[in-house]
């Protein structure tokens, strides 16, 4: 039983690294709390489902994210580039106007109807794990997860571009006079986060179902892992999102009454123990 | 029994294995200025930031007067007259820079502080600016606007961090003459931290010399200026 | 602006709102306005935070439903008169906020909006499941007794009268507030704003005032609420979802948070474009989503800023312009 | 020889404040020119403005043989001219090397390395791994002006390199601005301390209310420096 | 002279928000009713006009914009989806001289508390679900269950009502799980549900958590292998959300095209023509709301709130369920209602009628209406 919920933890621990290490990114270049990030991660599914029902799930897997990659790099360019010089708040408003766009869009597009995409065939198997049988599938997730927290911490602490978007992320001016072209830098940054919502959202679809209004129930859980792990660390919001998707499982069987707090609970509790989150000692 | 004013004994402030102050005793008396110089990442704005209480002491006290402020917050060292400037100007940059001066000399109980606020606007030259946003303010107009709010008060106790920094030659002799005038006159007592060697060794009735967070010499300017250790670690050609 | 200044305008508004409430024979137009005034009020709340403190809330829809969650539980147990029970829940709200603002003002930034939000979201959810009196997710109603402050319900209820009224609340609290502003507490909270650890070396101990003015925020939300509760007569977990917070903190912007009337015009702005909308369009949202981005980007001070900048444009230069020459 | 920088009667903005009016200079190849004024005259005005830090309004820049219509914080990086910034704005979440690393930015290769830095400020290589805002001010310094000869570029803009330091550490950027400038790297160095621009300067140019003022060669003198300082306490 | 001023239809539905896909339903089946009227000449001469408005999904936006319909005139309200809007309506309809048709809330409160003299429910109630459940679970024949509600009034009110109506059998609950509203994953859920080993679960999910469940509940293989009983869970979109998973579950439903009455089939009829499709559910119910509001206009001989009101209270009406009376103690059609198991009909996996339960089923009157 135990072992089941944590794996289960672990599954919806990593879909929020995928989906959370892309609005952390946007933050940390762009200081922008981006409020359309759940409604990216909304489009990148149903732009998922579309391709699947014309192709195939693997062929979706990275065409969607692909592009809402473009979709980023434009959002950067025509979007937050031009609002960069503006207070944050502003900002936020400009991608709320975002989110009510695309969802409108999206409910123009696919309709109001909750629509469903099928588990590829190809995963669409159990697995006996320490004696419990687990979709496949879930498996995959863990795994995409895994790659892209992996991925994204070499290439941030090793290479050179990597070190360009740290420094960015602190002081986009002083690392734009080293000769950084801090302009190309934030789209190619805000073009991966946008393309990782989009990864989340392919990802996700095969077992929770699409629909106008699933922007919402992500979005807030997200901000909750940014703020706890502080606001633009990537590497805090890794262990929040583990934290929170094993808080959320375990919760659910042991605490079923405060389940729905907790993750709340947490938030309000790590913030007023560390009001910047588990990774901001320095500030 | 001693008057000192201010009186730290034995303060340390470690940031991990950063010893930046280790075991410093300094004394203020009334009416005197003490210059404190020494190499950068001496400790010198860590020293200030222990007395004022920015920073919690790993080890020590800080006496003001005869009362030990060591467990007190910036509040309330600064309600009993200690008071300090910034190395980095720190001021308000929304409020017009007679409101924000005013405000300070209010908070300090001062009962006419219109008043005791255009005295000091008026000492600093910032007369002219006094409805002028801080944030629209020059670099160098910025710092002496920090510097009267510091003054603002009636404060018993100075500590200035780089005061002069960034203020051209004129300004900073002015500056250096307004510090000479406003102990004798109100029987301040200042910490100066300073660059300038001119002014630290011009105006300081005692200076210390810093290094690697201890004391390495303290006495009257000229038996420092000639001491060879601060000569080797410090001054340089300016000596 | 000068005491005179004050009184007059304060007049003239009234002046303004009773033209409005005598001549407009509309009900449809009367109570549109109705609401868009109690969301000014809630928007005022919120404005007022950003304004005074820098802080951004997420979570003041806990303070306008807790308003009628509070007056609504209060007299379903029949506890005590309406009357008293409006003033104990503000009272409550105030201390409430007080209490919460000791404990969160100190984070900083953002992460203060979040953690408004994850409050505010704790008893939207708490709320939502709760069983018996107030009805979970389906909401309570609101058992006004049939007369209130000595009137009768339905004259209350009136569409001109129930707009007069929260027309003279919205233009006292503006009042209050601006008179509160011009004390030695506008400059001590501004100064805490503007640089909180700066006004610690002044001697400024700066939780308090901070605090205090969340809490102040928190209960001119809550004036709103109760005017809410009068309106609709209904509460429901909705009125603490933290998407009512953010439409208002929209208004807030929208309107403009540097005027202490900005937001109140934002709100107003809001409700009519709202409504143009709903008759006209079945993809409000985007409409709407694209107005808001519009707004922001062209207006960044808000409409309060661009009328204020229009007004200048007449007078004389800036003071630094003056200065700078010397 | 072309310019490295030109500066032609150039108009400056913060929002709607004028700061600079028609102001023009000129740096070569190797040359060691030093701008000064006295507070708040727009020396860093100037420097803001080649960056797009501050709003262009008429006016030419160009840096060596291109025009810089646009100006944005990179492009002067990428000819070759880089800036040590008043207030230093060391990276906070970077390593003291990392900073370095970063100033390496354009890849152009020359003679500074980071083992080369670390010989010129031995202090920086102790606190190699520390995050680049532990250190002290002057610290910073010595870091902000490492960071910039990792570029090697060949014009370095100096905003008041030496405010805040110590005597000590003043002589050390002297005798260091001196042996970058022996090796062909142009300096613009913005100071209001006149005895270092009387040690590291071959010519001045004087500014007052957003324009330069008064130009001429630097007289390595006690006169020379009386000169100078008449200039900043207009 | 004959009165034939006509009859104004303020049309309030989720058009945006968490119930846009019900609301479209409702408005498209209400639209029909209308089209349907008007193009039989109007009810008794009176022609049908509607405003339509979009309620968000929330009370208050509900509210806002029924009050305008109502105000301009458009006050026959019908539509709202959720019953906090519902209950938002309800006391203001006097204020703003409206009346109002429930065609899909079903909190009991509505008829209950804050029933009204001008506020009808159409559709069934909460209690009228729960009184079918104890009659129903007498044929139940696995011996185990377990139960998954949705975590509020309604979602523990189905779950409790279910515990009792199968102890009473004798047999036993083993566990009863609540899932916050707004669950994405259900794993934890399903995990606790596969290791109770029980015959069969009761769910009571609604929307997109019910989709989500039934679909993570296939994904980890706890269907088909075990068997759902669902509340309100086989509607017609959830199975066509859901593929072929919910193929075979039993469970209540409100309404199936195979209702053995002349106006269902003329209904049935007309709409097949008319879309080429069955209706739904939600789209018959809401038809049956605007028939209801006709036949009060019908009987009062008056478009006026107040007289549509006064003619409903305690009248016979012949509606695609059968002749069945409004009761005049707390304005509740009494309806009949049905247990269903879905199945392939015509080429379509949808509902199909197993069990009526009459209408003499339906609880007496809340004794906390008091009109
Ligand atoms: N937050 C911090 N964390 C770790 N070390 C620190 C921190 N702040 C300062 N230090 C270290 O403490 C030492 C003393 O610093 P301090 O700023 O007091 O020096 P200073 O004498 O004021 O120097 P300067 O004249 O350059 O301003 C330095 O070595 C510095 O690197
Ligand atoms: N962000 C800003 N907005 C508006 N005005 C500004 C801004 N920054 C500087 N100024 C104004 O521009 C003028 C020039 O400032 P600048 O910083 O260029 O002076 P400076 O010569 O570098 O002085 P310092 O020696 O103090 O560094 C000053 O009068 C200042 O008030
Ligand atoms: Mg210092
Ligand atoms: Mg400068």
């Amino acid at each position: 039983m135990l072992t089941i919920n944590l794996f289960n933890g672990l599954v919806y621990g990593t879909l929020l690294i995928v989906m959370c290490s892309g609005l952390a990114l946007i933050y940390g270049l762009r200081r922008v709390v981006n409020f359309a990030h759940g409604s990216l991660y909304m489009l990148g599914a149903y732009i998922g489902y579309s391709v699947a029902a014309h192709a195939d799930f693997w062929v979706a897997l990275f065409v969607a994210p692909a592009v809402m990659a473009a979709i980023g790099v434009v959002l950067d360019r025509y979007g937050f580039r031009l609002l960069q010089d503006r207070d944050p708040l502003t900002v936020v408003l400009v991608t709320f106007g975002l989110l009510l766009v695309i969802e409108d869009f999206v409910q123009t597009v696919w309709g109001k109807s909750n629509l469903s995409l099928a588990t590829p065939d190809a995963l669409n198997f159990a697995v006996n794990l320490f004696g419990t049988q687990v979709p496949a599938y879930r498996i995959g997730v863990i795994v995409v997860g895994a790659a892209v927290a992996l991925g994204l911490s070499l290439w941030l602490r090793f290479s050179r571009y990597g070190l360009f978007v740290r420094a960015a992320s602190t002081d986009p001016t002083t690392t734009s006079m080293q000769g950084v072209n801090t302009d190309a830098l934030s789209a190619g940054v805000v073009g991966l986060g946008t393309a990782l919502a989009g990864l989340a959202g392919v990802v996700s679809a095969p077992f929770m179902s699409l629909s106008p209004s699933m922007s919402a129930d992500v979005i807030i859980d997200s901000f909750v892992v940014v703020v706890i792990g502080g606001l633009g660390s990537l590497a805090g919001a890794f262990i929040a999102a583990m934290v929170l998707g094993m808080v959320q499982a375990v919760g659910a069987v042991y605490l079923p009454d405060a389940s729905v707090l907790l993750p709340f609970v947490l938030m309000v509790a790590i913030l007023i123990w560390r009001p910047a989150g588990f990774a901001g000692s320095r500030t | 029994m001693n008057n000192y004013v201010l009186q730290a004994e034995d303060v340390a402030i470690h940031y991990g294995g950063v010893k930046a102050v280790d075991g410093v005793s300094l004394t203020l008396e009334k009416g005197q200025i003490r210059g404190l110089i020494g190499p950068n990442g001496a400790g010198k704005s860590t020293v200030i930031d222990a007395i004022t209480g920015r920073r919690r002491l790993t080890r020590g006290k800080v006496m003001l007067g005869t009362e030990d402020v060591s467990a007190l917050g910036v509040v309330d060292r600064r309600m009993r007259g200690l008071s300090r400037s910034f190395q980095r100007t720190s001021v308000f940059g929304q409020m017009s820079v007679r409101k924000q001066v005013e405000l300070a000399s209010h908070k300090m109980g001062v009962s006419d502080s219109a008043a005791d606020a255009d005295a000091v606007l008026e000492e600093l030259d910032l007369r002219p600016l006094a409805n002028v946003i801080a944030e629209d303010l020059g670099y160098g107009e910025q710092r002496r606007l920090d510097l009267a709010l510091a003054l603002v008060g009636h404060p018993s106790v100075l500590l200035l961090d780089e005061p002069m920094a960034g203020l051209s030659v004129q300004e900073s002799h002015d500056l250096a003459h307004h510090l000479t005038a406003l102990t004798s006159r109100r029987d301040v007592s200042v910490l100066l931290v300073e660059h300038d060697m001119d002014v630290v060794f011009g105006i300081s009735d005692v200076v210390t010399v810093f290094e690697l967070g201890r004391v390495i010499a303290s006495g009257a300017p000229s038996d420092v200026r000639a001491d060879p250790r601060v000569r080797e670690a410090y001054l340089g050609s300016a000596a | 602006m000068s005491i005179q200044r004050m009184s007059l305008n304060t007049l003239a508004a009234l002046v303004i709102g009773a033209v409005i409430a005598l001549t407009v024979s509309s009900g449809t137009v009367l109570s549109l306005l109705t609401q868009a005034i109690i969301y000014a009020v809630f928007a005022i709340g919120v404005g007022l935070l950003l304004r005074q403190n820098g802080m951004v809330s997420f979570g003041h829809a806990l303070y306008f439903g807790a308003a009628g969650y509070g007056i609504g539980i209060i007299l379903q147990l029949g506890l005590m008169p309406a009357e008293l029970a409006i003033v104990v829940t503000l009272a409550a709200i105030a201390i409430v906020g007080l209490l919460f603002g000791l404990v969160i003002v100190r984070v900083p930034g953002i992460a203060f909006g979040m953690l408004t939000l994850a409050i505010g979201q704790m008893f939207f959810l708490t709320a939502s499941r709760a069983r018996g009196l107030t009805g979970g997710a389906d909401g309570m109603s609101i058992d006004w007794p049939s007369t209130l402050f000595g009137i009768s319900q339905s004259v209350l209820l009136r569409p001109a009268n129930l707009f007069m009224l929260c027309w003279i609340v919205l233009v006292g609290i503006i009042l209050l507030l601006a008179l509160l502003l011009r004390s030695r507490f506008g400059s001590i909270t501004e100064a805490v704003r503007d640089n909180e650890e700066r006004a610690r070396f002044i001697g400024i101990s700066t939780l308090l005032p901070r605090a205090a003015v969340y809490a102040l925020s928190a209960l001119v939300t809550g004036v709103g609420g109760v005017l809410s509760a009068l309106n609709t007569g209904f509460i429901s977990p909705e009125s603490l979802h933290w998407s009512l917070s953010g439409m208002t903190l929209m208004m807030v912007v929208v309107g403009g948070y540097k005027a202490l009337w900005g937001p109140a015009l934002g709100a107003v702005v809001y409700f009519l474009f709202k409504d143009i909308l709903g008759d006209y369009a079945d993809h409000w949202m985007a409409i709407f989503g694209i107005a808001l981005i519009t707004v922001i980007v062209f207006s960044p001070t808000g409409i309060a800023g661009a009328l204020q900048k229009l007004r200048f444009r007449h007078q004389a230069t800036p003071a630094k312009a003056a200065v700078s020459s010397h | 020889m072309t310019a490295l920088l030109k500066v032609d009667r150039i108009n400056a903005f913060y929002g709607a404040a004028h700061i600079l009016h028609n102001l023009s200079l000129e740096v070569r190849a190797g040359e060691r020119v030093a701008l000064i004024g006295r507070n708040g005259v727009g020396k860093t005005t100037v420097v803001n403005t080649l960056l797009g830090l501050a709003r262009l309004g008429e006016g030419q820049i160009r840096f060596r043989d291109s025009e810089i219509r646009k100006p944005r914080p990179y492009l002067a990086a990428q000819h070759s001219i880089v800036v040590v910034p008043q207030g230093r704005r060391i990276i906070a979440n970077l390593t003291v090397e990392e900073n370095l690393v970063l100033g390496a930015a354009t890849g152009r290769k020359g003679p500074w390395t980071v083992p080369e830095i670390y010989k010129l400020f031995p202090i920086l290589q102790e606190r190699a791994h520390t995050p680049g805002t532990a250190l002290s001010g002057g610290q910073q310094q010595m870091l902000a002006v490492g960071r910039a000869l990792m570029a090697n570029p060949s014009l370095i803009l100096l905003d008041e390199p030496t405010e805040g330091l110590a005597p000590v550490i003043v002589d050390q950027l002297a005798t260091i601005f001196n042996r970058v400038a022996d090796q062909g790297t142009a300096l613009l160095l913005i100071e209001q301390n006149m005895s270092l621009v009387v040690r590291v300067a071959h010519r001045y140019l004087a500014m007052a209310k957003g324009a330069v003022v008064a130009s001429g060669e630097v007289n390595n003198s006690r006169d020379g420096l009386k000169d100078l300082e008449a200039h900043i306490m207009v | 002279a004959k009165n034939t001023d006509p009859v104004r239809v303020g049309l309030v539905s989720s058009k945006s928000g968490v119930f846009a896909q019900q609301g479209e339903e409702v408005i498209r089946a209400v639209q029909f009713a209308i089209e349907e009227a008007n193009a039989r000449g109007g009810i008794d001469g009176r022609k049908v006009e509607v405003s339509e408005a979009d309620d968000e999904g929330t009370p208050d936006a509900g509210r806002r914009a029924a009050e305008k319909l109502a105000r301009d005139g458009y006050n026959l309200l019908i539509g709202p989806i959720p019953s906090s809007i519902s209950l938002a309506l309800a006391p203001n309809l006097e204020r703003w001289d409206a009346a109002y048709f429930v065609v899909a809330s079903k909190s009991d409160k509505i008829t209950g508390d804050t029933c009204k003299p001008r506020a009808f429910r159409t559709n069934h109630s909460d209690a009228m679900d729960i009184a079918m459940i104890g009659e129903w679970a007498k044929n139940f024949k696995e011996k185990t269950y377990a139960s998954i509600a949705a975590d509020y009034v309604w979602g523990h009110d189905s779950s409790e009502s279910f515990a009792k109506a199968v102890k009473a059998q004798g047999k036993e609950v083993k566990i009863q799980l609540y899932a916050p509203m707004g669950t994405k994953d259900f794993s934890p859920y399903i995990a606790q549900l596969k290791d109770a080993g029980v015959d069969a679960i009761w769910v009571a999910e609604i929307g997109r958590d019910a989709i989500a469940f039934v679909k993570q509940a296939q994904e980890f293989g706890l269907v088909p292998k075990t068997r759902l009983i669902g509340h309100a869970l086989i509607q017609n979109f959830m199975v066509a959300a859901t593929e072929n998973a919910l193929e075979g579950t039993q469970g209540t439903t409100a309404y199936t095209p195979d209702i053995d009455t002349p106006r269902n089939k003329a209904f049935v009829a007309a709409w097949q023509s008319k879309f080429s499709r069955l209706p739904t559910d939600n789209e018959a119910q809401a038809y049956n709301g605007a028939q209801v509001m006709f036949e009060g206009v019908r009987k009062a001989g008056s478009a006026k709130p107040a007289d549509v009101a006064a003619a409903l209270k305690g009248a016979s009406i012949d509606t695609i369920y059968g002749t069945v009376t409004m009761r005049a103690a707390d304005n509740q059609l009494v309806l009949p209602n049905f247990v269903a198991r879905v199945k392939p009909m015509d080429g379509t996996l949808r509902p199909v009628i197993e069990q009526t339960f009459a209408p003499n089923l339906t609880p007496a009157p809340s004794a906390l209406c008091k009109m």
